[in-house]
């Protein structure tokens, strides 16, 4: 029963998302682009960089960069947390 | 419409790989296999969000010695960076609970840890 | 201080984010210096939270453009829509910033003696901050991708630090599920972006919200954003990872885990009333949202009367209280389009929901605190191995009865005065719906006296004849949340006029969200 | 490993670290940046634990020390965006000034170092915390599989 409901809902969101995918996505190849050619136009003026995508990274969308290093930061933080040595107490 | 399934052929591919990995996540038991799951779901969704910016006859979006064309879109290929990372991270802390898990109930089936259902 | 102001929107995140880095470094060093550093931190970044709060109430909405030339430039020269991130504090996220510094604080300072014999200490106080800090993030921002990056970084740290006891085979296990599950979640949530950001090529908010025209791409991307957050916050088709996550972790980051779920149903009503707002097929989403908060409050409350495991106990409460919430959010969202209904009882139906956030956190807070303590002095989660507690931890035992009041919504306790707003709103909508939350509130009153009886009346077991009341630290952080909970028992209305009014309108109105971002819109 | 991996190892390691710096410091003009850069760094770290086995390495490599740098990195990453706080958080105060200040002409160009603003210096430090990150986990996860206890 459990299968059958998880099949079912496989099957129609697969439906639903390809039928999105090629009947009401905008044209490969042609994405609107109003906040996109902002940035591709004045990145080497506003942030000083060649590479646009790094301005983007570090300038205009630097804040999402910083909760990235802190992901990482977090992960790293996290495996040595999760596989440190617990022998000093035991409860129990 | 066999037109647009053709020219958008690279949505529907991201979808079918999203597919791939929700079957993989609902009926596989195995603890590796699930952080194999979401490791797939998240190359799905980063080649969505590629496959989104991509202009027709686009060049990097690099003025290094740029080549004529237009430029791609930068602001998803910097989204993609970011949710790669974060992939990554999250690999790694699901792989060390894995290990943690394996260490003390010797077994990597779902079902035979205590109430499972990843 | 204008100036502090100016910047403390940046500064509620930043600074605790800033104090995580510092910590492994400080704690090599000293311990003490720690423990003081991190609780000074807090406590500066929720008395900014409160000045911020005093401001945004008085003046309105609070922008804040990260890397700009100046704050208030959303939208730079030569282009129509927002490039950069922007930080948008209304009335709800300064609200929910509220419960997040009341409730980081308690956490903190109950852990300084409930972790005293861990190891990997200054791990665990990073992660913490890192949780808080992630946690302020998701509920300022006025961006969607940034606030799946702060989505994650909650859910990272947050599995880390539900699995901090390694020794046990079940906190691994927790730790697992809540990753997998986020991890689950939040992908789709980016994917649900991407198809929001194939359409109108932004990813801010309140631009966003302008330029929406609710197409097939849009629904879709809708029900996979609300299936997505009511996975996160254990809405109920999804609650099963809840109660193996909440009742395994350390019971101070239980508390700051319920704090991160509520900032899921955060941007669950952020995506419906502000990101979709009118556009939306307004009955039928308003249905499902209150479906599957009936569902929750029956699965909770049926769920729960079976557990003899305490903290279990607990955490399918938490399901059942957070259907609460979703029903009254459902209500208001169903009556959004209509103008006389929505003044009528919508707008008191969205202000019980909202108030009955902060009272959730406040009273499953101070049970889980209880737990805690119980275990942490008996070392058993199990009620039927307890008894007679009462006679040694007397304060315990008072905070136990204090939250189940409060949770089951006895008066005079802060869970009637929310609970009567959803039931004399929700009544005019649809009476049936009145009457099995009153219902649910009784059975959950009784499986609370159930356990109470259980753990501390009746004779005092001859192996816990030794047994003293907790540390001071732990005794002081389940008073704030007490002393909290009776205040707002006692003042309601004065709750209600100052934080949750406006936290309403905020919510409602749409426009002036939008107008904050994008200028009136041409 | 045998000694032939060994040595190999060793010899590319001097190539994989300047290809890694190389791409850390020309990210603002050149595809590539801290991200990249630290993970080709990271990835001769674990070329190195592969060839040489975790219990080798952790005799020079403490996964403990390696957090340390991380935590510097990330501290200098944030640092420098609260450097810019006198405007706004995350400004680029450097543009224009005399560290890394130049702009580039608009349109293609053969690319400069000296540019960028604070785009270079968050690299640098977005590279140190990827390297020391990637290679502590990878080198926590060996050690832990291979049975060896961590430090608290």
């Amino acid at each position: 029963m459990r299968q059958f409901f998880a099949w079912l809902f496989l099957i129609v969101l697969m439906v639903f998302l390809v039928i999105g995918g090629f009947e009401m996505m905008h044209p490969f190849g042609e994405p609107p682009s109003t906040m996109d050619q902002y940035i591709i136009d004045n990145a080497q003026e506003e942030a000083g960089s060649n590479n646009v995508v790094g301005a983007v990274v570090f300038d205009y969308r630097g804040f999402d960069t910083l909760g990235e290093a802190t992901v990482l930061f977090a992960a790293v933080m996290g495996v040595l947390f999760v596989l440190r040595a617990s022998e000093k107490k035991e409860e129990t | 419409m066999t037109e647009t399934l053709i020219g958008n052929f690279p949505f529907v591919a991201a979808v079918v790989l999203m597919g791939i990995a929700l079957y993989i996540l609902i009926f596989r038991r195995n603890l590796i296999k699930i952080v194999m799951g979401i490791t797939i779901l998240s190359s799905s969704v980063n080649l969505f969000l590629v496959t989104l910016g991509y202009r027709a006859g686009g060049i990097a979006p690099i003025y290094t010695d740029a080549p004529e064309g237009p430029m791609v879109l930068p602001v998803v290929q910097a989204l993609t960076l970011t949710n790669i990372v974060i992939a990554v991270a999250t690999s790694a802390l699901i792989l060390s609970l894995v290990i943690r898990i394996y260490r003390h109930t010797g077994s990597l089936d779902s079902k035979k840890s205590r109430r499972m259902k990843g | 201080m204008a100036t502090l102001i100016g910047h403390s929107s940046i500064l509620i995140i930043a600074v605790p984010l800033l104090i995580a880095f510092l910590t492994p470094l400080i704690g090599m060093a000293s311990k003490k210096a720690r423990n003081a550093v991190v609780i000074v931190g807090l406590a500066f970044v929720a008395f900014l939270v409160f000045a911020l709060a005093r401001d945004v109430i008085l003046n309105g909405i609070h922008i804040y453009t990260l890397g700009a030339t100046f704050p208030g430039l959303t939208i730079p020269e030569g282009t129509m829509v927002p490039v950069r991130i922007i930080l948008e504090v209304d009335g709800v996220s300064v609200f929910m910033g509220i419960i997040v510094a009341i409730v980081s604080l308690v956490a903190v300072i109950y852990s300084l003696s409930a972790m005293k014999g861990e190891t990997g200490q200054n791990s665990f106080y990073t992660l913490l901050l890192l949780m808080v800090g992630s946690t302020f993030g998701m509920v300022f921002t006025g961006d969607l991708f940034n606030l799946f990056v702060f989505l994650e970084i909650a859910s990272i740290s947050g599995a880390a630090l539900i699995a901090s006891r390694t020794r046990f085979a079940d906190s691994q296990e927790g730790g697992f599920k809540y990753i997998v599950v986020s991890a689950i979640a939040s992908l789709m949530i980016l994917f649900a972006i991407g198809l929001l950001y194939a359409q109108y090529n932004l990813l801010n908010i309140g631009a966003l919200a302008a330029a929406i025209q609710y197409t097939m791409l849009d629904r879709i991307a809708l029900v996979i954003l609300i299936s997505a957050f009511v996975m996160k916050l254990g809405g109920v088709p999804m609650h099963m990872w809840l109660s193996d996550t909440y009742s395994v972790a350390p019971v101070s980051i239980t508390v700051l885990l319920i704090a991160a779920s509520q900032a899921s149903m955060y941007a669950l009503m952020r995506i419906c009333f502000t990101l979709y707002g009118v556009t939306l097929d307004l009955a039928v989403v308003g249905w499902i949202i209150i479906a599957i908060g009936i569902l929750s409050m029956f699965t909770g409350v049926t769920m729960a009367v079976r557990q003899t495991d305490i903290t279990r106990l607990i955490a399918y409460n938490c399901v059942c209280e957070a259907g609460f919430m979703l029903v009254g959010l459902g209500v208001g969202l169903a009556v959004l389009g209509d103008v006389t209904a929505l003044r009528t009882y919508g707008t008191t139906a969205i202000s019980g929901a909202i108030f009955h956030m902060i009272n959730h956190a406040l009273f499953e807070g101070l049970l889980f605190l209880v737990a805690g303590a119980i275990f942490y002095r008996i070392g058993t989660r199990d009620l039927n191995k307890m008894g007679g507690l009462g006679h040694t931890m007397k304060f315990t035992a008072m905070f136990f009865l204090l939250g189940a009041l409060a949770s089951s919504g006895i008066p005079p306790f802060n869970g009637f005065a929310s609970k009567i707003l959803i039931y004399e709103s929700v009544y005019q909508f649809n009476p049936i719906l009145t009457i099995i939350g009153i219902l649910v509130s009784i059975i959950t009153l009784a499986v609370f006296v159930k356990a109470f009886f259980s753990a501390f009346t009746g004779a005092l077991l001859p192996k816990y004849e030794d047994i003293k009341e907790v540390p001071k630290t732990m005794i002081a952080a389940m008073t704030i949340l007490a002393v909290i909970i009776i205040i707002f028992g006692l003042f309601p209305g004065l709750v209600v006029d100052w934080i949750v009014r406006p936290a309403t309108d905020a919510l409602v109105g749409q426009t002036s969200y939008i107008n904050a971002i994008v200028g009136v819109i041409p | 490993m045998s000694k032939i991996v060994r040595t190999v190892a060793i010899q590319l390691m001097a190539f994989v670290l300047v290809f890694g710096l190389y791409v850390i410091m020309h990210g603002h003009v050149t595809p590539g940046g801290g991200f990249q850069g630290g993970a080709i760094i990271a990835s001769g770290v674990v070329m190195l634990i592969v060839a040489f086995g975790s219990g080798q390495i952790k005799k020079f490599l403490r996964e403990r020390r390696l957090s340390m740098v991380e935590s510097s990195g990330a501290l200098l990453f944030i640092l420098v965006a609260f450097a810019g706080i006198g405007t706004v958080f995350f400004y680029n105060f450097l543009v224009g000034s005399r560290i890394f200040g130049g702009i580039p002409p608009t349109g293609s160009n053969p690319g400069d170092v000296w540019t960028g603003g604070v785009i270079p210096l968050m690299n640098l430090a977005v590279g140190l915390k990827v390297t020391a990150g990637l290679s502590a986990a990878v080198l926590a996860l060996a050690l832990f599989s291979s049975g060896e206890e961590m430090e608290e």
